[in-house]
């Protein structure tokens, strides 16, 4: 056995050890220390299986035989490039937010809970990377309910109180959610007789009657949406992202909504391929239109919000629609579009919700806990906590799609796509749409740049480097990636070449 | 039709859960409409994996057809899982109750309202003194 | 079961939503047994009329028990309800027809699993602890998870101290049933779990069973008791330490050569080692389960009393 | 130092000059002393890049591939080295006269405000040497973004506001016309590079390209074409230094830079042939209106917004034109322009540092106080005008030139219509300062000229204006240079 054979085992197993571990340690540090060695492992595992899959031919598979009993009797792990992609964001966005979890959650969640954070911590982390690494439909399942579990934990060890009745509403709604993708994957077995993934791609064209077909696929496609919170099924969002604690947030954005599109990708294009999804249901209008509703509705209640952090929830909801509207153009690059959006948006993301949560540590008053970033609040902002302010100024460019940062690649091949349709109005929607990201944006600027602070707060009194630090590798990623796009581009590219490819 | 029954009973348990689950705004009932909702989709896997004249899936000389096993695994771990989903809904239910002292939606939305409200004013007063 | 579902949804009162609850549950369970799913009706009787049940009302207990009247007009739920019933019958028709035999699900993958390569009877069990270990393993993290999580969300901050014991039941001949009672539960529990590879049963089914007599040892013979047998914090730790073994077991395969989870390599008699796999990873639910149940149980009592002395 | 390396140099210089800035935000000399220093070598730097382009070398400089086939870019051309000049050039005088105005009216954030002035230079060069529509537009945006801090620099409601106006326009009209504009050239022609003939496939049809030129003229609101001027008159609530650098020269010049860039690079003057009908139409129109809003204009720096977007329409016009002469005069009155509209702005600067009178009308017998300052006004005036001795009346020149060839009598109309207009609005302001006696309000407030930084600067560049006149030489060689195919 050699270990390179085994990592794709081990980049879920070592997060899942880690939790018990740290529940069995107890002690604050030595749990932070135990998940967070395993979430450095995950990304260095996540990284290997991405240059194992570089080193294959191209759309080649590494395949992980659980158990060793070969698909369809046992559970493989497949990866491709595109799960390689998404394991090295999840894996790399826990990796960052733990180190500097330690500090943000020292006010904001009681000391004897700290072990247990961790623990949860490290369980969503698995869960995303589970979901993200099988070939089994069923297993997806499980793996989702590891992931959202935790994450209702996670949310609810939020301070405020409205944490806790905005995890019991994700709880409801992710419930239905995989529910409904229970049923989805019912049918589809019940049709194929299989739950390997591979194998049900392989089966599904061969199904005469496709009626339970398309209603696997309509209940999956609900289930997921709920998951990945598509306009309006994106209820439980704001309030979730607002008062969860800031690193969990920050997790959350970047990783779990990502997943999702990730899982809603595979049974698109692996499973369903394109004889379904884009011919006999009406589905990718739909997606069209409550993308639209999406980039419209959701950033234009962002601008309106008084908490800073929810503002940027409701941009998250906007945001998830490029990437929905990516994937219903059903081409080369609206999907290369979805793809790199789901990482660019993720890192400038995440960068922002882990600045304000720095921007929180600042603005509290010593000893007590943080207060809500509202925006009276953060008058003059800018002179305390400059490089506070000046991150989620530049990460608040990307989402609007600056040249030079990250969120202008994926704009230029939205764009593209909605060209290459011809459809003229759609182009000028999407731009007008990124004008409504500079308006919420600018609040922040206005209020953190150019109104005097209240009297007395003129101090300049930064965040611990801690906090600072794991924000500003994902700045500076958000400027990188928007530079040289070589990685992300690249493999975007071929992602959607390999699943568009079966077209005429 | 007669041999979908199986089908048409399990599609009306599980709209009665989803309709539980949504329309109603106890915290407690919700719940267990969704429990509902989720063990109607037992019935689902279930089902179709019986074969008359089959046998509980343990082998043994004297049989010869067995219904499928496979669905019974995962509804096994579907029912964990949701007995899980249960408890830790429940959890968040007592806490609920205990910080609002309500467990209905209404007037969880209608607290939390209040304490927007009472915060705003600091925020707009702010905000027209700076536009 | 049908008619149980609509009054629930009607009642209003949570106690009786509760108990129909649990009476759909055994309904379910039974026609689960008429299924041949013997495995999945002894879980479902145990967790859905059993644990649940019992969760739900210790949650009541925290809570109040009367619904108040819905504020707002059904309609939208109901729309939406419609229309999944809808998608579900549209799709539901196109399915293969009942009991047959030339269906997928029977000709595709499951014909392997009948041959008892593993050589374990119950095929269920087989499927579950080797075949599809993996899920199991997820399983179990997710009662983990659950456990987890409600200790981080039900734990009194800073609140350690001994809270002054009720008088248990005094009850002589409540303590007399139990006291016979309780070893055989116990016993039964172990029964459950070591012949679930010939019969229904498995390491799940048998925590559950194992948990609740040590509750039905706390109901009679107080908590604080209970408490002395099984301290909160070995079962806090018993929690960690089930997953951990599912997950050494795994680990295991890959130290000895084999794939995550490989059974095979646990002994150079592969079969044999199949049989060592599923009888620690049994184990190790066995121990998850049993400690989450019990820490819940803990949790929601030292709750119920903290909430009354205010 | 190789081209390559100085083209590098020329843009990290600025950047780097920012750094220092921000370093040595607590001590003001030293800050200032970097921004002079690098303002000098960076116009070394530019300068040492102009021999080899006038001896028709082209050196080029690839940073990255953002996008496959799409790298940022950069090349010299003579047009780019002109722009590049100008605002490399007018940079050091400019930070003459900042030190006076912002030490003169004690201003606020002043390291903010240097850092960011950095910043644009760095972005303007950028844009001056982009070599293909992606560089440009990417340095485009940032140079909004630079420059929005100093609109908004005293962070006052009103500033505020103007500066959500400028955001709102720049950004909004770059982003919902050039962008898509941009995309669809790379989309028909796979490329967007600039090269000489432009780049658009043949076979489009003339109706598209028609389309195409007006996303392009519209996404390009910096050169403050009607009715997407607005911008520029808000952002007058910026200090004076900024109004006269950035939009007076770098930004408006970016513009109108970018305009001509576009119709000789990407389309090429053939392919536009009666497509800038409307263009010219619309120019014209912008050039009159604004000229008679700036007539009727007190306040003494929207007076000054109002006369550089119709100036800025000249160059639309003359590039519009499309005649040989025409396109030269584009070119020429990119540099004259700079150099009149940057005296008049630090001439108000001057008053209202000395004074703080910001109205026309305030201005009776102001000259014989401030004799200098006034009288480079007076330069600046002619320049505007288009009458010798000034710069103003070269590029003029060959404008008028170019309509004649064309034989566009209604261009020739409105040129002439707007130099009295011009004349009109701008020697009143003379007239008052040197010939009306003081108001009883100014006697009893004495005051001379403004600070010793101040009227050097202004008497730099009033000293400018003339020798351009005197000497057009590299300017004309240079704008003569862009027409040659290679």
């Amino acid at each position: 056995m050699s270990l390179s054979a085994q990592l794709p085992a081990l980049q879920v197993v070592l997060p899942l050890l880690s939790a018990p571990l740290a529940v069995l340690l107890r002690r604050g540090w030595l749990a932070f220390a135990v998940v967070t060695a395993a979430a450095w492992a995950a990304f260095a595992i996540a990284i290997g299986l991405w240059l194992q899959v570089d080193a294959l031919p191209s759309n080649g598979v590494i395949s992980y035989h659980i158990g060793s009993w070969a698909p369809p009797w046992g559970i493989e792990y497949r990866i491709d490039r595109l799960t390689s992609f998404v394991l090295v964001l999840v894996s790399g966005m826990a990796a960052l937010v733990l180190p500097y979890s330690r500090a943000s959650i020292a006010r904001e969640i009681p000391q004897e809970s700290h072990y247990l954070f961790y623990a949860m911590l490290g369980l969503c982390l698995a869960g995303l990377l589970g979901i993200t690494i099988t070939g089994d439909a069923f297993n997806v399942f499980v793996f989702l309910e590891i992931s959202s579990l935790s994450a209702y934990v996670l949310i609810a060890l939020g301070r405020d109180r409205r944490a806790l009745a905005a995890s019991y509403r994700y709880l409801i709604m992710g419930s239905i959610g995989a529910t409904f993708i229970v049923i989805g994957i019912g049918f589809l077995y019940l049709m194929t007789g299989t739950l390997n993934l591979a194998d049900m791609a392989a089966r599904i064209g061969a199904i005469e009657s496709s009626r339970p077909v398309l209603a696997a696929l309509a209940f999956l496609t609900v289930g997921i949406s709920l998951k990945l919170a598509l306009f309006p099924l994106h209820q439980w969002l704001p309030n979730a992202y607002t008062y969860a604690p800031s690193a969990v947030t920050a997790f959350l954005a970047a990783t779990a909504t990502k997943v999702s599109v990730y899982v809603l990708i595979r049974f698109y294009f692996s499973v369903f391929g394109d004889s379904l999804v884009f011919h006999k249901l009406p589905l990718p209008q739909l997606m069209l239109w409550l993308s639209l509703l999406a980039l419209f509705a959701a950033s234009f209640i962002a601008i309106f919000q008084d908490n800073l952090k929810r503002l940027f929830a409701y941009s998250s909801v906007g945001q998830i629609g490029y990437i929905t509207l990516g994937l219903s153009f059903d081409s080369v690059n609206g999907l290369t579009a979805s793809i790199v959006h789901l990482f660019n948006h993720g890192i400038a993301k995440a960068a922002i919700f882990l600045l304000i949560g720095a921007l929180v540590v600042g603005i509290a008053r010593p000893g007590a806990a943080p207060p809500a970033p509202t925006f009276d609040r953060l008058a003059g902002l800018a002179r305390r906590m400059p490089l506070t302010s000046f991150g989620i100024v530049i990460a608040g460019l990307s989402l609007i799609g600056v040249p030079g940062t990250a969120g202008f690649i994926s704009k230029w091949y939205l764009v593209l796509a909605a060209l290459e349709k011809g459809q003229l109005w759609l182009v000028g929607a999407i731009l007008l749409s990124s004008l409504l990201a500079v308006a919420y944006v600018w609040r922040f600027v206005e209020a953190a740049y150019f109104q005097a602070p209240p009297p007395g707060r003129e101090l300049k009194r930064e965040a611990p480097l801690s906090l600072l630090i794991p924000a500003w590798v994902l700045v500076l990623a958000s400027v990188w990636f928007g530079l040289d796009t070589s990685l992300t581009l690249g493999s975007a590219v071929e992602v959607a070449e390999g699943l568009v490819r079966h077209r005429p | 039709m007669i041999e979908h029954f199986s089908y048409i009973v399990t599609v009306f348990l599980m709209v009665a859960g989803l309709y539980v689950v949504i329309a109603r705004g106890n915290l407690i009932k919700k719940l267990v409409g969704l429990s509902i909702f989720q063990t109607s989709v037992y019935l689902l896997y279930i089902a179709p994996g019986k074969l008359i004249g089959g046998t509980a899936p343990i082998l043994a000389p004297q049989y010869g057809i067995y219904s499928n096993p496979l669905p019974h695994v995962l509804i096994l771990t579907a029912i964990v899982v949701g007995i899980a989903t249960l408890a830790l809904g429940l959890a968040l239910a007592v806490r609920i109750r205990e910080v609002y002292g309500t467990i209905e939606e209404d007037e969880i939305l209608a607290l939390d309202h209040q304490v927007e409200a009472a915060q705003e004013p600091r925020g707009e007063q702010r905000e027209e003194k700076g536009a | 079961m049908a008619l149980a579902v609509v009054v629930l949804a009607r009642t209003r009162n949570l106690f009786a939503v509760v108990v129909l609850s649990g009476l759909y549950s055994f309904l379910m369970a039974t026609v689960l047994l008429a299924l041949d799913a013997v495995d999945v009706a002894m879980t479902e009787a145990a967790v859905g009329a059993g644990v649940s049940t019992v969760l739900l009302l210790g949650a009541l207990h925290l809570c109040k028990s009367e619904e108040a009247k819905p504020a707002h007009r059904p309609w939208l739920p109901l729309a939406l309800a419609s229309v999944t019933a809808l998608v579900l019958i549209y799709g539901a028709m196109g399915l293969p027809d009942f009991a047959d035999p030339q269906a997928p699900i029977h000709q595709h993958v499951v014909p392997r699993y009948l041959q008892n390569e593993v050589d374990v009877p119950n095929v269920v069990t087989a499927v579950l602890a080797s075949f599809r270990g993996y899920d199991t393993l997820g399983e179990t993290t997710v009662v983990f998870t659950a456990g987890a999580g409600i200790i981080a969300l039900l734990r009194r901050p800073g609140r350690r101290a001994r809270v002054e014991e009720a008088p248990p039941c005094a009850d002589l001949l409540l303590r007399l049933i139990g006291k016979l009672l309780i070893p055989f539960v116990l016993l039964f529990a172990l029964y459950v779990q070591f012949h679930g590879d010939y019969g229904p049963g498995g390491g799940f089914q048998a925590g559950v069973i194992f948990a609740s007599g040590i509750v039905f040892y706390a109901l009679i013979f107080g908590v604080e008791n209970a408490r002395r047998v099984m301290p909160d914090r070995l079962v806090e730790r018993m929690i960690a330490a089930g997953v951990l073994l599912y997950l050494g077991v795994g680990v295991a395969g890959l130290l000895l050569g084999g794939n995550f989870l490989d059974y095979f390599v646990l002994d150079p008699d592969p079969v044999h080692g199949q049989h060592r796999g599923i009888f620690w990873v049994e184990v190790g639910v066995l121990i998850t389960v049993c400690g989450v149940m019990l820490k819940i149980f803990y949790m929601f009592a030292s709750r119920g009393r903290g909430e009354e002395r205010g | 130092m190789s081209a390559e390396t100085l083209i590098l140099t020329a843009l990290l210089l600025p950047l780097a000059g920012a750094l220092g800035i921000a370093l040595a935000g607590r001590a003001p000399t030293l800050r200032e002393g970097i921004t002079l220093t690098t303002a000098v070598a960076l116009f070394a730097c530019v300068l040492q890049l102009l021999d080899p382009v006038l001896a028709g070398e082209r050196p080029g400089l690839t940073l990255i591939e953002p996008l496959p086939g799409l790298p940022i870019a950069f090349r010299v051309e003579p047009l780019g080295m002109l722009f590049a000049l100008v605002a490399s050039g007018l940079w050091i005088v400019n930070s003459i006269y900042s030190i006076g105005y912002l030490r003169g009216n004690r201003e606020r954030h002043q390291t903010r405000f240097y850092v960011c002035f950095a910043l644009s230079l760095a972005a303007t060069l950028a844009i001056a040497f982009a070599a293909n529509l992606l560089t440009l537009f990417l340095f485009y945006e940032a140079l909004t973004l630079v420059t929005y801090p100093l609109v908004t620099h005293s962070g006052t409601d009103k500033a505020r506001r103007a500066g959500r106006t400028y955001l709102a326009i720049l950004m909004g009209t770059s982003v919902l016309f050039l962008l898509p504009a941009i995309i669809y050239v790379w989309h028909i022609a796979g490329t967007t590079d600039f090269r000489a003939g432009g780049i658009l496939p043949a076979e489009m049809d003339q109706g598209d390209l028609g389309v195409l030129l007006a996303l392009f003229l519209f996404g390009t609101a910096k050169a403050a074409l009607m009715p997407f001027h607005r911008w520029l008159p808000a952002a007058m609530v910026a200090p004076t230094p900024v109004s006269a650098l950035l939009h007076a020269v770098a930004v408006v010049k970016a513009g109108v830079f970018t305009v001509v860039k576009v119709m000789v690079y990407v389309f090429g003057p053939e392919r536009l042939a009666g497509a800038t009908d409307w263009l010219i139409a619309l120019a014209g129109f912008t050039i009159l209106a604004a000229s008679l809003v700036a007539l009727s204009a007190d306040n003494l720096k929207r007076r000054l917004a109002y006369s550089t977007v119709s100036q800025l329409s000249y160059v639309i016009l003359a590039a519009a034109l499309l005649a040989p002469l025409s396109l030269v005069a584009a070119a020429l009155h990119i540099a004259t322009h700079a150099l009149g509209k940057i005296t008049l702005f630090f001439a108000a600067g001057s008053i209202y540092t000395a004074t703080h009178k910001t109205e026309v009308s305030q201005l009776d017998g102001i000259g014989r106080r401030m004799p200098w300052t006034m009288a480079a006004f007076g330069i600046g005036a002619l320049s505007m005008i288009g009458l010798p001795p000034a710069a103003g009346f070269v590029s003029k020149w060959f404008l008028i030139s170019g309509v004649m060839d064309q034989g566009h009598w209604l261009a020739l109309g409105v040129i002439l219509a707007s130099t009295l207009i011009s004349a009109a609005y701008l020697l009143p302001v003379l007239y008052r300062a040197f010939f009306r006696p003081l108001s009883a309000e100014a006697l009893a407030h004495p005051h001379g000229e403004a600070p010793l930084p101040i009227v050097l600067a202004l008497t730099l560049t009033a000293a400018g204006t003339l020798a351009l006149f005197l000497f057009p030489g590299v300017p004309l060689e240079l704008a003569q240079q862009m027409l040659v195919t290679q």
